[in-house]
This record gives structure tokens, sequence and C-alpha cells, in this order.
């Protein structure tokens, strides 16, 4: 406009005056942000660097000083970098896989089950399992001959950690990829280019949002888990999440290992802030309240569906091969020493784990539809509402996830061990910790997914007359219901699984499988642990199962058949 | 009667039959969990302020000397002390020694028949290029089983001899486990040769029917102490006292005996029954606590600079 | 029921990295209960805009919009009883056609069968009875746009916003849909602000046409008034198709100015608010349809193209003076018909055409 | 350079449920090298999907495509050379208008200097030349069809496809659009199908039109012929605006049929390929622009409304058998104007009407 413009810059409204209902449910986030994240953090703040009541950073010093703690801070970033980049590779393959080449729909359910195998991997057990098959004497390498591969260290740790953790961004990129307006690719193939520059220049663009949010994912998870390298790293490969864990437990140095942990919030931070720059302010919606119709799958060229499918078979078998190790490991007498096939170690779940599995079921009934609820409320006002703080909350709801679950665990005895808010012992205290540490998941996907979705949707519901809630649960939540779903899988998985965190919570009320399964572990009952795996499994896919079914009635036909794929 | 609360760090199904025992006897109501030595000595100290459990039950002394540094146990010297030998027991009377742990090699039998070996017998042989990549043992800096190899390790050759023969040892290293008994599963399924371990450890995989064998190293080995203490501010603190009385007594002793409980009692008035925990043909090297307790720091320091850089 | 909608000094910036763009610029304007006003004007004149401030998706970034005379500026869209019709559709993609339509009606809280009820006489006033069941992927570009409108129409809202609802149906079903739109409005007498781009459209059922350009309003007026004396060149040129033809004026009498042009003065009706001075330039607006082949005298030019357009031939014609002026001949048998590059001479009937100050 | 295409019994069948849709339905055509096709239909009779088969994004359920003799039924899209531009524009959202229109520029491989020249001149064409750093999401519907047109026109495809290109245009854009793609098109001699629902549209561009109803081919045929000369009821119906008036055969002779209706017999022409025998019904198409008030005899009726459209009234009239009726008056000054309720009479030039089996 040449004329100088007599009205400023677009005046800003508060979006709560006009958006009434947000303010509850606001509220309601940054409470329960500040008593589940961020009050814990501080008191554990103070207990590691307040030295006779003055800040000090001696102990993150002490602990700079160390060759060895530089190098585990090192390893980190570039564990954490490789698992994300393989782990987010691997889940797109999939992604692809299943949303892109036309398989028929049983296969497609079938790679979908399996990739949740890994991520149902309590400590542990799937380490076992790999360490048996590629570790020295493993039978793979055996098998196929392979010599001198030194499985401990990078390696192994890297294998483990993207195994377990590439599901959470396939079913991430699954939702986004589905989402993708079909008439693009159209466009694109019409306009001349070929399938593979089509997904060079559309659809991988078009997926940004998923593909920075499961990096940042696959980041946090590879840094905060010691779990993994615990077992698999060995002494070459220090890992700073272990090295803080050992100072904890190893050590008994309280401060000094909550003084590494926060050092972890710096990458952490830094590949947020990289995530939402690289995302940035493009647009990526495909979903408009005009659609085209689907079109018939093309084919993206044999070679590259040969590829792709080649990967997601050879992995998928890969993992099919592990998760069968410990079907035989629960299934016979003594590994390896006596074969003969027994229920003895089912038994013994039922019986000296019963009350660990119902316990742990009913926490996962509670946390699982409330972080879900989360995860969509926070994701949904990340997204989608712009004031003050937003970026700030979108952040803090991650922290938890981002740190080694044990410092947060001990954030928490410090912070609820004592009034004002007394809550060791109880249920609460379990299902928040494992809520706030992993609801991540699910707020990346909804943001994701949300990235996609045109706001003219939103706004024709605004205009029949549905208020914001009515809006968000019948119109935006069935939109992101996959992601929704997702993000619940895998809180579902984690609430019986995750141990970390919730060592320091568990109480002589409330037992906790993963407890059972790690005692079993440490008490070298490889057989009965490998039984309390498959039980898990079990329960995860029937869980998984009535999820899907509550949430597809709840929100009536989502997406149904003729809706998105 | 009434009620007590309790970590433990010595496994479940032991820590399950000790309660139960103890529970019969007195009508007190023992409700526990278990946890590695390092996570219950986190959550006490996290929890000081105000502590959840009473007692602790089972685990090193070295971690009750961390803990006596936070300040959350409380000195209570156990009607049956004197029928422990003072070596077992905390000077301040902060935890008393229940059982004796020493350390042992344990070798896969496959492995050993497959190349030609003797089970280890001396320090030496884990030196044996046989070995290579095949010796799954704890690390130092997370696990008591491998600050007790050091401390055995010093107290035989004295403190440089021990780190040159832990760097040439570090040669044959596959892997050093995170948790003391971390390589025991490995060594019983073949996929590492030989390891150091606590006695516990080795014999309850054993006990699982794995091919495995035993040894001592003809050189010596020191022990660890499993200990029992009670916690400052503990609720039920009259009953937590009363554990630790039945604790120190002669019941408690033969109790570990008569269940195969695979500790040796700190006291000497029973009579060990299993030959792998005869003690007459062992050589026991002994280190004292405080002593461990101070050097410990400066052993891991070392041996992370000089062993495993 | 019926109530007043009133737009004061409404504007719209975008702000686009540095550039910025008036996408709406100090409209304002009355429309009176029940009375439907149709926005008419160029692509990207800020039309979209416009209604979507009234709806509320928008906040102006200056000036006030009052429904019933209360300051709606901060009332949120779902109080304002409201229904808009998007540009792009919006439907609900997860929801069925059925789930769609009766989406409005549930947030009202009728109850299931009259829902039902509501919802099948709205699909069939859209020609959708039998598509209810389809999900929005599943139907025409032209089904969508439709059930998009049942969703609305079904609401009976105080006030309807409707963004080109009918860009995508065939000129049949159009022709349909508006006298039912128009019935339905005039029947429950709803204030309405109309989008078109379709000007028989716009036409025939608006009481009032507002003409804008480049985010300003050129005009408000009664359908024929903005036919027939636009009050600027723009919008004699945007409305309808018009030959404009300079001239000079030579005298002005009472309304009507003698203009001459190509050498032949006419008396022609001034422009309302022109003031004209004899030897000022003036522009003729001649409509096609009043620009006819006269066998008499007349401007003589030569037809470059003769296109038959059903019910009438199209003639573009180069005049003497270098303009090209297009005249539209109804077709009837018999008629002579001109074909390119032949001779013509246009005469048009100087009481129906308008001068406008050039 | 221009090619054949060429449709035979092609079909399209949806499944949905149990439910099947024939969407279309046993299509077969020829389009002539550098030929522009219009399809005409109702909404949702097919025209997009049949479109998007030619161009590859469905596969037909029956039949063969084949583009310059060759069968192109399982080649991919990008080895077509064809041009879409979709009814939902598709733009990509994440790229700017420069980099939408550059996509295809780029795929063929043109140098960085060349597509900055080319994507100008597309853009200019369309009249979006200072947009281009602009996102699809910062452009008004309008605009953003334009995009999608030049991000095709500019390309110089072999075929064309066109679904709806200018349905969000106003009438000023959409004239002077069509005369560009009509000029790009002849120019460059590109096979062209386009779907649109204005028939002014469709009767002015096109060199044949398809009409279609149900996914089945009503009638193809050059303009004038589809106009003057419908095959069937469907076709005098849907293009252009038909009075239908039954009648019954008097006689036959050539291709005139005298029929009677209302009690006079006037000798119409018959359609062609019509076997008309004395005492069968017939219906009489009247366009209503060829159905005027008459002074003289004529069917008497009585005008419901009287709508003024710009260039014309348009007069709807309830005939004396109840039947009614819309005749178009072209708008004169001084000429007669009836209101609602005046009785009129209306008369017709028998030459060009038309009687059709009815
Ligand atoms: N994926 C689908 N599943 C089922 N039916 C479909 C599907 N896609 C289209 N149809 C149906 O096929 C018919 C033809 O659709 P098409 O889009 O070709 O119509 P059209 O002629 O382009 O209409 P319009 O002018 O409204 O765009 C419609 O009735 C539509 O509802
Ligand atoms: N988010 C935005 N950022 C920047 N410019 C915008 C944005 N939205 C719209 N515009 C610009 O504002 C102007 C008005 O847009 P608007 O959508 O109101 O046009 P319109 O009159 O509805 O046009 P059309 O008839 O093509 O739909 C256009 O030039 C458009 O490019
Ligand atoms: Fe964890
Ligand atoms: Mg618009
Ligand atoms: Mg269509």
């Amino acid at each position: 406009m040449n004329r100088p413009s007599a009205l400023s810059a677009p005046e800003k409204v508060s979006p709560l005056k006009r958006d009434p209902a947000l303010l509850p449910a606001l509220a309601a986030i940054w409470i329960s942000l500040a008593v589940f994240v961020l009050y814990p953090l501080f008191r554990l703040f103070l207990t590691t660097f307040m030295v006779e009541g003055q800040l000090s950073f001696s102990n993150l010093g002490a602990v700079l000083d160390s060759w060895y703690d530089r190098q585990a801070f090192l390893n980190s970033l570039w564990l954490a970098t490789a698992v994300s980049v393989a782990g987010t590779v691997l889940g797109y393959i999939y992604a692809f896989a299943v949303t892109r080449i036309s398989i028929p729909s049983w296969l497609k359910w079938f790679l979908g089950a399996v990739t949740t195998l890994p991520l149902i991997s309590p400590p542990f057990t799937s380490s076992i399992a790999l360490t048996l098959s590629l570790g020295p004497n493993g039978i793979l390498l055996k098998f196929f001959g392979i010599e001198n591969f030194n499985f401990y260290g990078f390696w192994g740790t890297w294998m483990s950690e993207t195994l377990t953790y590439f599901p959470v961004s396939f079913l991430t990129l699954a939702a986004v990829l589905s989402a993708i307006d079909p008439n693009l690719e159209d466009a694109g193939l019409s306009l001349g280019a070929s399938p593979g520059r089509v997904f060079r220049t559309v659809t991988f663009p078009l997926s940004t949002p998923g593909i920075a949010n499961s990096v940042l994912l696959l980041f946090a998870s590879s840094l905060a888990d010691f779990a993994t390298p615990l077992v698999l790293a060995g002494h070459s490969f220090p890992v700073l999440p272990t090295q803080a864990y050992l100072q904890i437990t190893g050590l008994y140095d309280l401060r000094g290992g909550a003084a590494l942990s926060f050092l972890l919030l710096l990458p952490a931070m830094g590949v947020y802030v990289l995530q939402r720059f690289w995302v940035g302010k493009k647009s990526y919606v495909t979903i408009s309240g005009k659609t085209g119709s689907r079109s018939g799958f093309k084919s993206k060229g044999k070679l590259a569906e040969g590829l792709v499918l080649g990967v997601c078979f050879t992995v998928t078998a890969f993992i099919l091969y592990l998760y069968s190790l410990i079907l035989w490991g629960a299934l016979v007498k003594v590994w390896g020493v006596d074969n003969s096939l027994t229920w003895e170690n089912f038994h013994y779940v039922f019986t000296h784990g019963r009350k660990a599995i119902t316990d742990t079921l009913s926490i996962a009934a509670v946390a699982t539809p409330l972080g879900g609820l989360m995860a969509v409320v926070v994701g949904y006002i990340a997204q989608r509402k712009r004031f003050f703080g937003n970026r700030a909350m979108e952040f803090f709801s991650m922290l938890n996830y981002a740190l080694p679950g044990t410092v947060v665990g001990i954030a928490y005895v410090i912070a609820f061990n004592e009034r004002p808010i007394l809550l060791t012992g109880t249920m609460t205290i379990l299902v928040a910790a494992y809520m706030f540490r992993y609801h991540a998941a699910g707020i990346r996907a909804v943001i994701a997914s949300l990235h996609q979705i045109d706001p003219s949707i939103e706004e024709a519901s605004a205009s029949l007359g549905a208020g914001a809630a009515r809006t968000f649960f019948r119109v935006t939540v069935p939109l992101v219901v996959p992601a929704v779903l997702m993000g619940m899988r895998y809180l579902f998985i984690h609430c019986m699984t995750a141990i970390s965190a919730t060592i320091f919570l568990v109480s002589v009320r409330w037992s906790l499988l993963t407890t059972r399964i790690l005692e079993c572990m440490t008490e070298l009952q490889f057989a009965q642990a490998c039984a309390f795996s498959v039980v898990l499994i079990l329960l995860v896919f029937g869980a998984t199962a009535v999820l899907t079914g509550l949430t597809r009635f709840a929100t009536r036909r989502i997406s149904g058949e003729g809706g998105r794929g | 009667s009434g009620e007590l609360n309790a970590y433990t760090i010595m496994p479940e199904k032991y820590a399950s039959q000790v309660f139960e025992a103890f529970s019969a006897e007195t009508g007190i109501k023992v409700n526990f969990m278990r946890f590695s030595s390092g996570e219950a000595l986190a959550r006490v100290v996290a929890e000081k302020n105000n502590p959840q459990v009473d007692m602790i039950l089972g685990g090193p002394a070295d971690t009750y000397e961390a803990g006596i540094k936070e300040g959350v146990f409380e000195a209570y010297k156990p009607a049956g002390a004197e029928g422990i030998p003072e070596k077992f027991r905390s000077k301040e009377n902060y935890w008393t020694g229940i059982g004796i742990i020493p350390l042992v090699f344990l070798t896969n039998s496959k492995f050993l028949a497959d190349k030609g070996l003797e089970a280890p017998s001396s320090w030496n042989d884990l030196l044996d290029p046989a070995y290579k990549n095949g010796l799954q043992m704890a690390d130092a800096r997370t696990s008591g089983t491998a600050t007790e190899r050091i401390y055995s390790l010093v107290k035989i050759m004295g403190e440089d001899e021990a780190f040159a023969y832990q760097k040439k040892m570090h040669q044959n290293i596959q892997m050093y486990t995170k948790s003391g008994a971390g390589g025991a599963m490995p060594v019983a399924t073949g996929q590492a040769a030989s390891g150091i371990f606590y006695i516990v450890d080795a014999l309850d995989i054993q006990q699982q029917g794995h091919p495995v064998v035993i040894s001592y190293p003809k050189e010596g080995v020191s022990y660890g102490i499993e200990a029992t203490g009670v916690l400052k501010g503990a609720r039920n603190l009259e009953n937590a006292k009363k554990f630790m009385d039945w604790a120190s007594s002669k019941t408690f002793a033969q109790l570990l005996v008569d269940k195969k409980i695979n500790y040796i009692p700190t006291r000497g008035d029973v009579e060990v029954t299993n030959p792998a925990l005869d003690l007459s043909k062992v050589n026991l090297v002994e280190v004292d606590v405080t002593w461990k307790g101070e050097n410990r720091k400066a052993f891991v320091d070392r041996w992370i600079n000089e062993v495993i850089k | 029921m019926a109530v007043t909608l009133e737009l004061s000094n409404v504007s719209k910036i975008f702000q686009k990295d540095r550039e910025l763009v008036r996408a709406v610029d100090d409209v304002s304007m009355t429309v009176t209960p029940g009375e439907m006003v149709t926005f008419l004007g160029p692509s990207g004149c800020g039309k979209t805009t416009t209604l979507r401030m009234v709806a509320g998706f928008e906040i102006p970034s200056g000036g006030t919009i009052t429904i019933d005379g209360q300051d709606v500026t901060n009332v949120p869209v779902n109080r304002r009883d409201i229904g808009f019709v998007f540009q792009n559709y919006a439907l609900f993609p997860h929801m069925s056609v059925f789930e769609n339509v009766a989406y409005g009606l549930r947030v009202k809280g009728y109850r299931e069968e009259e829902i039902r009820r509501m919802v099948r006489e709205g699909l069939d006033l859209v020609g959708l009875g039998k598509a209810e069941k389809r999900f929005p992927n599943q139907l025409s570009g032209g089904e969508q746009q439709r059930v998009a409108l049942a969703r609305v129409l079904v609401l009976q809202p105080r006030v309807l916003l409707m963004d080109e609802p009918l860009s995508n149906l065939d000129a049949k079903l159009r022709i349909h849909m508006r006298t039912e739109i128009r019935r339905i409005q005039k029947h429950l007498n709803i204030t309405c602000l109309y989008v078109t781009h379709d000007q028989g459209e716009a036409l025939t059922m608006s009481d009032r046409i507002m003409v804008m350009n480049r985010g300003k309003v050129e005009q408000i007026g009664a359908p024929l008034e903005i036919y027939s004396d636009p009050s600027s060149l723009f919008v004699a040129d945007f409305i309808g198709q018009a030959n404009i033809i300079p001239g000079e004026v030579v005298s002005v009498e009472g309304g009507t100015a003698s203009v001459s042009i190509a050498g032949l003065t006419v008396p022609v009706r001034a422009v309302k608010n022109a003031s004209f001075a004899p030897g000022a330039p003036a522009a003729v607006v001649v409509r096609p349809e009043n620009l006819l082949p006269s066998p008499g005298e007349g401007m003589k030019g030569t037809v470059l193209t003769a296109t038959f357009l059903g019910g009438r031939m199209e003639y573009e014609v180069a005049l003497e003076s270098g303009r090209t002026v297009l005249s539209f001949d109804p077709f009837l048998p018999g008629k002579r018909m001109w074909t390119e590059g032949e001779s013509i001479s246009l005469s048009f009937d100087p009481a129906v055409a308008v001068a406008l100050q050039a």
C-alpha cells in the first residue's frame, strides 16, 4: 500500500476476551503444570544448587571438570541426534508404506501392530533379546558368521533406542501423512513431476510438522533415556542420563546427579527452538473444508516401493524375531538349559504379579484418558491460540519428558513428601508422574496434526452456534483423533512399562508391574521377566483395542472409512 | 504388634521370607518394597523430611555409610549385637551387619570345556588371552560389587599394582555392567565367559541350573557386609528396633541357613551347610568398612582415569 | 426477529512481512432488517474479508460492527447468531452429510426426530436427499457446496452471510437455489449479506448492491440504480457490460447533458451529483444491449468478432475512432447478421445512456 | 504437437458400503487435435470424474482412454503431459505463489532466469503480478483460483484439463480469462477439456459441447447445434432456458412438424432423427427470448413476476393451461412493460422453435 497507513499495525485484542471458554482451560493447564512440573523441578533445583543457603554451581563445576562427564555430554548429544534421525527415517518409511503404498489392509494392521511391540519393551527385556542376538556370541552373529561386531557401546545403544522409539515417529507421521490432501500430490504429478519428485517437493515438505515433532520427541526420549545405555552402552560410551543415574545410585551423590540432569535441558531446549524454527510460519493446511476426492493409489515406482517394503519387512521380521525370543524365554523352564515347555512362569506372573497387574492397570486407566485430554488441550492451545506465555506452556509441558526419569522421580519425592502438597504413597502421585512425563508424545502429535487443518473448519462450527468447548470436542478432537489415540496409546504403554520416574514413587500400597519385572531381572529370574513382558504385551494390545473402540464410539464416526483413512 | 514399613535392598524372594518369619514371631505386619541400594538410599534421602518407611533391610554397608553422611539413620544398638563381631557393625551403631558375601569367580562351564581350561583359581588366570572379550563384571561407578573387587585387589597387591592389574584385565573385558549381578546372566547363557560376582548372585544362577562353576582365587578376596538399619524419624520406631533385635539374633542367622538364603551369617554360632558358603577353604581378606568409605571415591576416580580411559 | 446490521468505518489490514495489505478500507453501511445486500467487486477487493469481520472470524483493525444496535466487535462468533456459507465450504470432513447439516441443530438442542426432519427438509431443498450418508470427499464440488448451504439454511439465523454460495452450481440449479434462498430469506425476514460474482444473481436477488473496489465502497444502491446510475466509471464498467465512449460536454440543462461524440451531439442523462461544465470531457456509458446495428446513420465501424450467444448475437466492433465497443443484438430469425470484417453502423438510444465525469 | 484424445466406453463406479455410485457411465468421445470440448451438466453428473480419469488420477472401472493414439489407461499421470486445473485449486500450501507457478517449469528443467520470466508472464496473465511472494492462505478465493490457472498455463501441456477454472472470478475477469485461455489454447493448438457451469462460457469458448447427465453423454455437438437442435428434452431444458410446451403432432412434412398447441396449429422444425406420427404427443421447445409479448393474438396468460435484469425484462407468465413460461423481452426505453397480475399475450416465431418427442 503506497499510502502512509493511518491505522497502525493490526490491533491486538486479547483472545481471552473473545474466547471466554479458554480461561478455565488455561488456568487448569497452568496450575497443573505449575504443580506437577515447575514446582518439583524448582525444589530439586534448590536442593541441588543451594549450598548453605546460597546459590552455588559448584556441583555442576565438579561434574564438568571430569573428562568422562564431558564425554558423556557429547555422547548424549550424538546419540540423541543419531537416534532421532534414524528413528524418524524408519518411522517415515513405515508411515509411508502404510499410507501411500497399496498393500492389503490386514498387512497395514499387522505392520502397525508389530511396531507397538518395541514400545512395550519394559526396561531391559528387549535389550536382553538384542544382546542374545547381536551381543558377543550372539545367535544372529553366529548365524550370519559375523565376527568382531562391537555391540556394546554406541551401536547397541543406538540400535536398541532406535527400535524402541521409532514407533512413536511412525504413529505421528502416519497421522500426518494420511491427512495430506491427495489432490496435492495429484497436482504435482499432473505438473509433470515424477513420483520421486512429488515426494521430495510436496509430500515430504508437507509432512514437516510431523517430522519436526518426531525428531523433537525422539531427541528428548533418547536424551532422557538411561535404561538402555545402562545395559548396552558399556563403559566406552558414557551418556549423560546414565551418568546422572550412576552418580545418584552408585556414588550416592544426589546433587551431582541432579546437576548433570539439568544440563540435559540445554540441548532439549535447543532442539525445541530449532523445531519451531523449522516448522516456521509456513502453512501446511491440507485439510480444507473443500475436499478433493481421494484418488486410487498410484504406483510410486516399483523400485521405491520395493525398497520401502523391503525395509519394513526386514525390520518387522527382526522385531518379531526379538519378541519370539522373549516368548520362548517365557515358555521354557530355563533358557538354554532346560528347554522343556512350561506354564510355570505365567503361573508365577499371575500369582506374584496379580496385585501389580491390577494396580498398574488402574493407574493406567486413570492416567490415559486424563493424559489424552491434556494432550489435546495443550496441543490445541499451543498451535491454535496465540497469546503471551504460549511457547512457555508448550515447552514446560515437555520438561518432564526431556529429563531422565530418575531425576523427575526424585524431584517428585522432594516436592510432594511434605506439606502443602503431600502426595507420596498415593495413586495421584503415580498418575501425575506418568501423565506429565508421557503426555508429551500426544501433545506433539496433536500439534503436528493441527498444522494441517484449515481453521475455517473450526470457524464453521462457531458460526453454527457451537461454543468453544463444543467446537473443540466435536470438530477439532475428531479431526486429530489419530494423533490423540496415538498419544493415549503411548501414555498407556508407558504407564504399564516405564519405571525410571516411578521407582521413587511406588509405595507399599501401589506397586507396579515394571517394578516387578525389574526385580525379576535383578534377581536373575529371566524366564519370569519374559513371562511378565508377554502378559504386558497382551494387556497392551487388549487395552489398545478397547481404547480405539471407546474413542471411536465417543466421537462417533471419526475419520470413518469414508473420511480420511 | 502393629506395623513396620521397610525398604529392602535384599532381593525380594529373600526379603519376603525374612519378613514372613519376623511377622510370624512378633505379629508385626511388615510392608516392604525392594530397591537397588542406590535407589533405596536416594529415596530415603529425598524423603528425609517425612520418612515413608522405618528401616532398611540388606544392602552393602557402604550404602549405610553414605546415608550416615546425609543424616538419615538413627543409631541403635540391637539387643543381640554382642553376638556379632564388631567389624560387622557400624561404630556409631547406625547399622548392623547380618550377613557377609565374599566375591567369587563365576565361569561358564561350556566355555571351559571348549577351551580346555580349568576354572580360574587365581586373579592372574583372568588375564589369559583365552578370556579375551569374554569377561563381564560390574562398573566401579555403579556397583558395590565392583568397588569390592578393587578393595580386594588393593589389599592383595597394593594400590598401584592393583590398578596396573586391572588395566591388563581390561584387555579381556567384554563389558562392565551397571549392576553387580548384571554379568551373571550373560555368563550363564554363554555370551560371556567369566566374571567376578558376589556369592549370592553366583549361587543363584547356579541353583537355577545353568552350566556354571564357582571358584575362589587363591590370593584371596574380600567380602561385603549385608546390613540393616533404622531410619531417623521412623514412625514405627519401636517395631523397627524390634526387628533389629530379631535380625541380630541367632534365630535369624539360623533362618538364613535353613531357607538357603545365600548369605553367610555374621554370627558365628550357627553352622553353614552349603559347601559353597563354607569359608574355611577360602582366603578371606579383611577390609575395614571405614577404610572402604574413605577410599572409595579416590579408587573410582582412579579406575575411571586409569583403567577404562 | 429481523435485525439491523451496521458497519462503521470498518477496516482490515493484513500484515505480511513488511507488506501491509489494506484488504478492507473504511467501509460504512447500514443493512436494514430483513434486507439482502449483495457485495459485488473484482476478485480480491475485500468482500470475503468484510463478511468474515461481520461473522467475527476476523477482528477489524478499526471501526465497529453492530448487530441489532449492539456492538459485537468483541462478541464471540457463536453468540452472534449468524449463519455463514464459506467460499471454501468448510464442511466437516469427518462427518457424513447428515451430520454436517444436523450439527447446528444439535447445538441448538433440537430433539432428535425434529433434527431428522429438518435435515431431510434442508437436504431436499438443495436436492441432496439421497446423499445423507456420504462423506464430503465422496461428493462432487457442487454437491459439497449445496451441503454447505443446507447446513446454514436449516438454522434460520438472524443474520445470514453467504460467500459465493452458488459458484459451483450449474445455471439451472443456481437459479433454483437463488429463488429458494430469496424465498426463505424473505419469509423469515433474515438480514442477509451475500457475495457473488454473478451479476445476474446480484441484480435479481438483492434489495441493494454494494460495489467494492480495492477494499473501498464504490457505490451502494438498488440494483436498477447501480445499473442505470453508476456513480463512477468503475461501477459502470464493472456492472453489466458497458461501452464507455468519451466525448465533450456541449451544454447542460437540468439532468441532461448534451455530449458530442464522434461528431454527433446527443442529449444524455447526466449522472446524479455530477457537475458538468460545457467543454469538459465526459464519458458516455452505453450498455451493449442499447448499442444496436442501425440501418440509418450512426457510429461507423468494422465487425471484429461475431459470436452467437444463445439468445443473442454479440458483436465486437472497432469504431472509426479506434475504440472497440460491444453490441448485443437480440437474435431473431430473419434478422440480418453481420460477420467478421463487415462494416456496420451502430446507434444507441440516448435516453438510456448516461454521462459521467471522465 | 496437437494430439487426439479418445475415450471409449469409459465408466467409473464408486463403491461405498453397499451403495454403488455409477459416476461415469459408458462415455465415448473423440477430441480432435487442438479442439476444445466443454463438459456441461448438472452438479454431480460425472464431469470431474471423467476429467480425473483422463488425467490419470482415477483408474476407469471399464473402457480405455487413448492420447495421441496411445492407450494411456495405465500410463502414470506425470508421463501424460497433461495440465490439470483442480476444482478445489490444490495449490501447494507450503509454497509461495511464485513457487507454485514455477513448480512445473522446474520439473521440466528450465533455467532459473527463464523460469522467472515465464512465471512473471503467467502471473501477469492472471493479474497477480504483485502477489508472487504471498502464500496461498493469504490470497482471496479468486486469487487462488487464478494461481491454479497460471500454474498450468505456463506449462503449455499437450492436453489441458480444466475443472471449473473460473468459477470464483467476477464477470469481467472471467470474460478476460476465457478469451486468454482460448487464445493460448488456439495459439499453441492444445487439445482441451473444459468443465464449466457457465453456459455463456461453454457457448463462447468451445468448439464442441458435451452435455452429460447422470454419468451418461446426452449430446455432443457444436454450441449452436446443441442450442438449437437439442437431441433430448433434458438438453433442451438444461442449455439456456427453455419453455417446453406440450402439444400434439398434426402432420409431418420434411423437417417440419405441425403441432397443435393451445388450440393453435404451428409449423415447427422437428428435431433431427425424430420420427413423428400424426397424433403423437410432441414437446415444443421455445426459448424465452423467442417468446415475446405480442400485441395481437397469442397464448394468453397472466404475469406472475416481472424482473428487471439489466438488458432485459424477464416475465414469468402463467398460461391459461396452467403452465408457467418465461419470456425475455429486450429492455428498450419506451417499450411497454407489464407488471405483476396483468394479462399478457405471448407469441413465438415457430421457425426458431423445435419440436421434440415428448
Ligand atoms: N469417492 C467417491 N465415492 C462415492 N461417490 C463419489 C465419489 N466421488 C464422487 N462421487 C459421486 O460421483 C458423482 C460424480 O461426481 P463428479 O465429481 O464427477 O461430479 P461433477 O459432475 O464434477 O459435479 P460438480 O459440477 O458438482 O462438480 C457424484 O454424484 C458424486 O457424489
Ligand atoms: N491472511 C492474509 N494475509 C495477507 N493478505 C490477505 C490475507 N487474506 C486476504 N488477503 C488479501 O486481502 C485482499 C482481500 O481478500 P478477500 O478474500 O476479502 O477478497 P475477495 O473480495 O473475497 O476476493 P474473491 O472474490 O477473489 O474471493 C486480497 O487481496 C487478499 O490477497
Ligand atoms: Fe524411563
Ligand atoms: Mg472471497
Ligand atoms: Mg466437479
